[in-house]
């Protein structure tokens, strides 16, 4: 039988996932992970959850093929346009999942951890629609540097908990949100932004985000008359957007998988977070992944100069992803990241999320053939990167 | 018969304290366990500071952290407690979080504890289930018992579950709170803690989480048989010299 | 023969419209007006458009109903999203007209004013998008109430320049462009924001927004199995977004229109954007208009918390539509306006413009009946207006 | 005859100077319109300052701003020029954006104008066409000229539209340039002058913009019938007393 890379039955990718849990949150995971796929396949939800991928989200985005940009490469090169999501990213297909599976849950509290803010936005936004309390965790640095997310979040009605412990960063606001979990388990669910945490998260997270390779397959058909890229390709921090746009493509590998890491000033530096090619296995926020940690199991604390990439472990799917080399891993320091932002901008007149911006700078690191189909994943816009894009280039 | 078992089966009103190895100071664990030893102290949990403590609250986080940063590693806690069975017979149980035990090798991990003489474990994010399947018969080999976590929200199925995979102790979660110490224990608690006595488990039960005076104290031993101190006692150490500990366990006797 | 709100082979709405220009414009006014009909008809032109208007501004845009908010106010309440639009705002669907014009033209400089920054960014996007440079004149107040919108055009490569004249808004900067183009006249393409300016200028941006109001009849077919709803509402600084909503529906008088106007601090303190009501006929940047002026004939100074209302002058096509009473005008304060803004994004968990604020605000004013359909234009996104709405509600 | 004609009939080499009314000072119309009138200037325009300037650079946009706060308006104009013409014969034109013109009242104003002894307007944003087929009568009535532009991207045919129209001068903006003076004219702008006179137009030419010292003016006058000078007026009368004008027309005059 051939292998697959999707999850199996016991919440596995090969070696990684499962879930590693406190006792404290078996309540939860245990009923999300007996009824996720129940409720997900329901007509009723389905059709809710298409609907509002449609009439708020702005679903479909388009694939744009970007002409200078494919010029200049002299390969076809599309981009999926998550960026013109509502709210400015990925992030939200999944949210509107969430909020929909948390509401037959019974659930009337809201949590979640956040780093560039998109998904903490996300989640502020569909609890605005649904009329559910909200409370995000954020980390004390990323509160200061995404400030315009901050106040997006706020304006939302949702609160923003600072979360003061480590690195200050993504990982210390997901422990803020296990632990506001684990005082909270009755009427709180907790909606974890990318494909991380115990299973059934990595999972779920995936399917909402598979309406982007879903997407892909469609329009590549319209516009290719193949719906088969050569290449999928997307930058990778917890790994929803790029788990979205490889969905579909998983089992079949014919069409070749690009993982981009960040690798902040340089892998090499002490200062990075290129998870893959740094980590080791391990056990981060209930699930057995690659992580990087010191030689005694001690959680390093990552960076990026980009808040949704500044994060210690991956997906388990993607961990998968690399340790059987279906998926190509490749990183890009913050400097290559950056000058990308402002490329895409001048060259394309987008101006993606770093996060985004380090999936493009691939293009500089491989050689590609003429008659290449690439897609990469526009994961989100930059507007809430401003600030530290001017800062960066002085503008 | 295991040190634990034995004071499970021979004492009432257990009182077990918890600590974070490498805190306040690097070399402190010996002294505190010998203090803790010598007071009206049932049983010792030896924390492994983690840096990622998710099932804890802010005052173990930063008991935690600053162990760390006094450095404190899994190498460095099996030598300091190399020689601890020539000077207490006290129960020890070392308290960790999975990650480090996974990278210092499972079973190396559970053969230095069989060495310097650990009793047994409790792992908050090493589940039950994961347990039993795939790491029991290198805990058994080495004579370590595994304590699991119930908490008001585990089904009384889980619970047997639970009660057939321990040989020690259950650890009952006195409440939905990792926030650390309280006044005292409310009705919801209380109903709690009497539902899971009625279920007549073959383990005993020790109450914890939210342990912080005589009172809480006294309130938990009733339901059960015994408490565990965290919080309170990271406090106490934060302002109070070690030699005193004494008088702190007194405290909780009341 | 019916009257018709539409203009006329002449260049007028009623008595309203024009060209009222310095000589050193007429020679590009006039090739504009003589080939701008020919080029929009090419079918190589419309496809161009219409592809560009899919894959790149992600359009067609949803139309949204309302469910919170149509509960709350008892009436069917639809939201045409184009602050889903790339960049955010409506501006986009006639930037990108007008470079495709521009480039048939043999242009290789674009001018541009803007007053939010949105028709800025959306300039800066197009000419970024095709390799063309641009500049563009913002009021130096607007520059310091829209920093969002001036890094992003930075980021996009386009040079903004500071109208330093007058209110130092909008206006102004029109002023400033309107010299540029009088001091460039051979390479350069002025890229007006609105449905103002001299003809051909109203109709032709009026045209290029229509895009809108097509949508729409197309959208409300299928939700409601009508074509016609019963208002169309929009925010009106020059126009556009009310124009480009209107567009479809300006003949057909069961569709009832309104304009909603900025009235600033009230329309009795000297600090209002008001124009239909405070304005009287006259002529500015080149057409025949309602504006708010002295006795003297001195343009007024306008003033809006919103940048992009910010405008003492109105289209020609809604000075009509007002004189005419084909459409309701309603002024709504910079008070109001704000707290529709935070109401929208609590409700419905979209953080609108403060320009688009304005619109919901007429739900305050006026009785809607049940089986009323309401279609609001959801003109902008209020990203650009973080700072503006934290400092309000000292969120 | 008007007075405008008759010096266009007369005189070569024609000087005309604008300025603002109403700047540095508010009651300086007649202070300024006596000393250009015995100085070597043969006509004046006279701005009726507006708001919003668009064809204008920032010098004259500045005087208009300064005037418009000095108090200056359409009314307070006539009222200064009302016994103008007790002390001078010059051609006076007005040069007034027709925003303020159409508030007062186009008629009224022609009127106004005739009073006072107003010989001329020109309208930079009232374009020929409009001016043609609505407000000729009106001026013509009331015995105005109206005077118009063309630029180097004005028409062949369209030149002779305006050719037409017109009863007095054209105005023949030198360049593209509204930017203010300059300090002498190019190649390409000389190329232009030549074309145009070639046209053998039955109007006079004057250039316009850019004119800002004795060298432009004498390239002006090369090609045409004159010249008028704006901005590097203003740009004299915010730095010297009005008493000094005659000065700065010799200078122009070389
Ligand atoms: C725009 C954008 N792209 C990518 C990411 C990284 O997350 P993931 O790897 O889950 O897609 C983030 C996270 O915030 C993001 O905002
Ligand atoms: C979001 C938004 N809505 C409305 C307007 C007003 O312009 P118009 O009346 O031309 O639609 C602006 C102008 O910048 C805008 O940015």
């Amino acid at each position: 039988m051939k292998i697959s890379f999707n999850v199996n039955k016991m919440g596995y990718y090969g070696d990684f996932g499962g879930a590693y849990i406190p006792e404290m949150m078996y309540s939860n995971i245990e009923e999300l992970r007996s009824k996720y796929l129940d409720i997900c396949s329901e007509k009723k939800f389905q059709s809710e959850f298409n609907e509002l991928l449609k009439q708020y989200v702005g679903r479909p985005t388009p694939l744009y093929f970007a002409e200078r940009l494919s010029k200049k490469y002299n390969t076809k090169i599309y981009l999926k346009r998550e960026d013109l999501c509502h709210t400015g990213a990925h992030k939200i297909n999944n949210t509107i999942g969430q909020i929909l599976l948390a509401k037959r849950l019974g659930k009337s509290r809201i949590i979640a951890e956040t780093g560039a803010g998109q998904h903490g936005v996300a989640t502020a936004t569909v609890c605005a629609l649904m009329g559910i309390k909200c409370i995000v965790y954020m980390g004390e640095v990323d509160i200061s540097r995404q400030a315009p997310n901050v106040a997006r979040m706020k304006m939302l009605g949702a609160e923003v908990k600072p979360a003061i412990s480590g690195s200050k960063t993504l990982k210390d606001a997901t422990n803020e949100a296990i632990r506001d979990w684990i005082n909270n388990p009755v009427d709180t669910h907790y909606i974890i932004g990318s494909v991380v945490g115990p299973h059934p998260y990595p999972d779920m997270v995936a399917r909402f985000q598979s309406v982007i390779g879903d997407e892909v397959k469609k329009q590549l058909k319209e516009l290719e008359g193949t719906k088969k890229p050569s290449y999928v390709i997307a930058c990778v921090g917890g790994g929803s957007n790029a788990a979205g746009l490889f969905y579909p493509y998983l089992d079949d590998e014919k069409v070749k998988i690009i993982c981009v890491e960040a690798a902040g000033k340089g892998i090499d530096t002490g200062m990075s977070a290129a998870t893959s090619i740094l980590g080791k296995e391990g056990i981060i926020h209930g699930a057995k992944t690659l992580l990087m940690q010191s030689t005694d199991g001690q959680i390093t604390e990552p960076y990026s100069i980009s808040a949704g990439l500044d994060y210690p472990g991956v997906g388990p799917m993607h961990a998968n992803l690399f340790r059987t080399k279906r998926g190509e891993f490749i990183s890009i320091t913050d400097k290559e990241a950056m000058e990308w932002g402002l490329s895409l901008s001048r060259l394309e007149g987008i101006i993606p999320a770093i996060e985004t911006s380090h999936a493009f700078a691939v293009l500089d690191k491989k050689k590609f053939k003429k008659d290449d189909i690439l897609v990469f994943n526009c994961s989100g816009r930059g507007d809430k990167d401003l600030d530290t894009y001017i800062d960066y280039f002085k503008l | 018969m295991n040190r634990i078992n034995k004071v499970l089966e021979t004492k009432k009103n257990i009182l077990s304290i918890y600590f974070t190895a490498g805190y306040p100071n690097l070399d402190d664990t010996e002294k505190i366990i010998n203090e803790l030893s010598k007071s009206d102290v049932d049983m010792i949990e030896i924390g492994l500071p983690f840096s990622d403590p998710l099932a804890d609250g802010p005052t173990i986080q930063k008991s935690s952290t600053i162990a760390l940063k006094n450095g404190m590693n899994t190498e460095n806690l099996f030598v300091q407690l190399k020689n601890i069975r020539n000077k207490t017979n006290i129960p020890l149980i070392i308290m960790g979080y999975f990650n480090p035990i996974l990278q210092f090798g499972v079973e190396k991990f559970c053969k230095s504890c069989n060495d310097v003489g650990i009793d047994g474990m409790i792992i908050p994010d090493l589940p039950v289930d994961i347990y039993e399947k795939k790491y029991k018969p290198l805990f058994d080999k080495h004579g370590l018992l595994n304590m699991f976590l119930i908490t008001p929200q585990t089904s009384d199925k889980r619970i047997k579950f639970i009660d057939k995979v321990s040989n020690g102790f259950i650890y009952m979660v006195s409440s939905f709170s990792i926030t650390g110490a309280v006044n005292s224990f409310g009705f919801e608690q209380k109903n709690y803690f009497k539902r899971i006595n009625k279920m007549n488990l073959k383990s005993k039960l020790l109450i914890g989480f939210g342990i912080s005076n005589s009172s809480t104290f006294k309130d938990a031993i009733e339901n059960s048989n015994g408490a565990i101190i965290g919080s309170a006692f990271i406090n106490f150490l934060k302002e109070n010299k070690i030699e005193d500990i004494g008088k702190f366990v007194q405290l909780i006797r009341g």
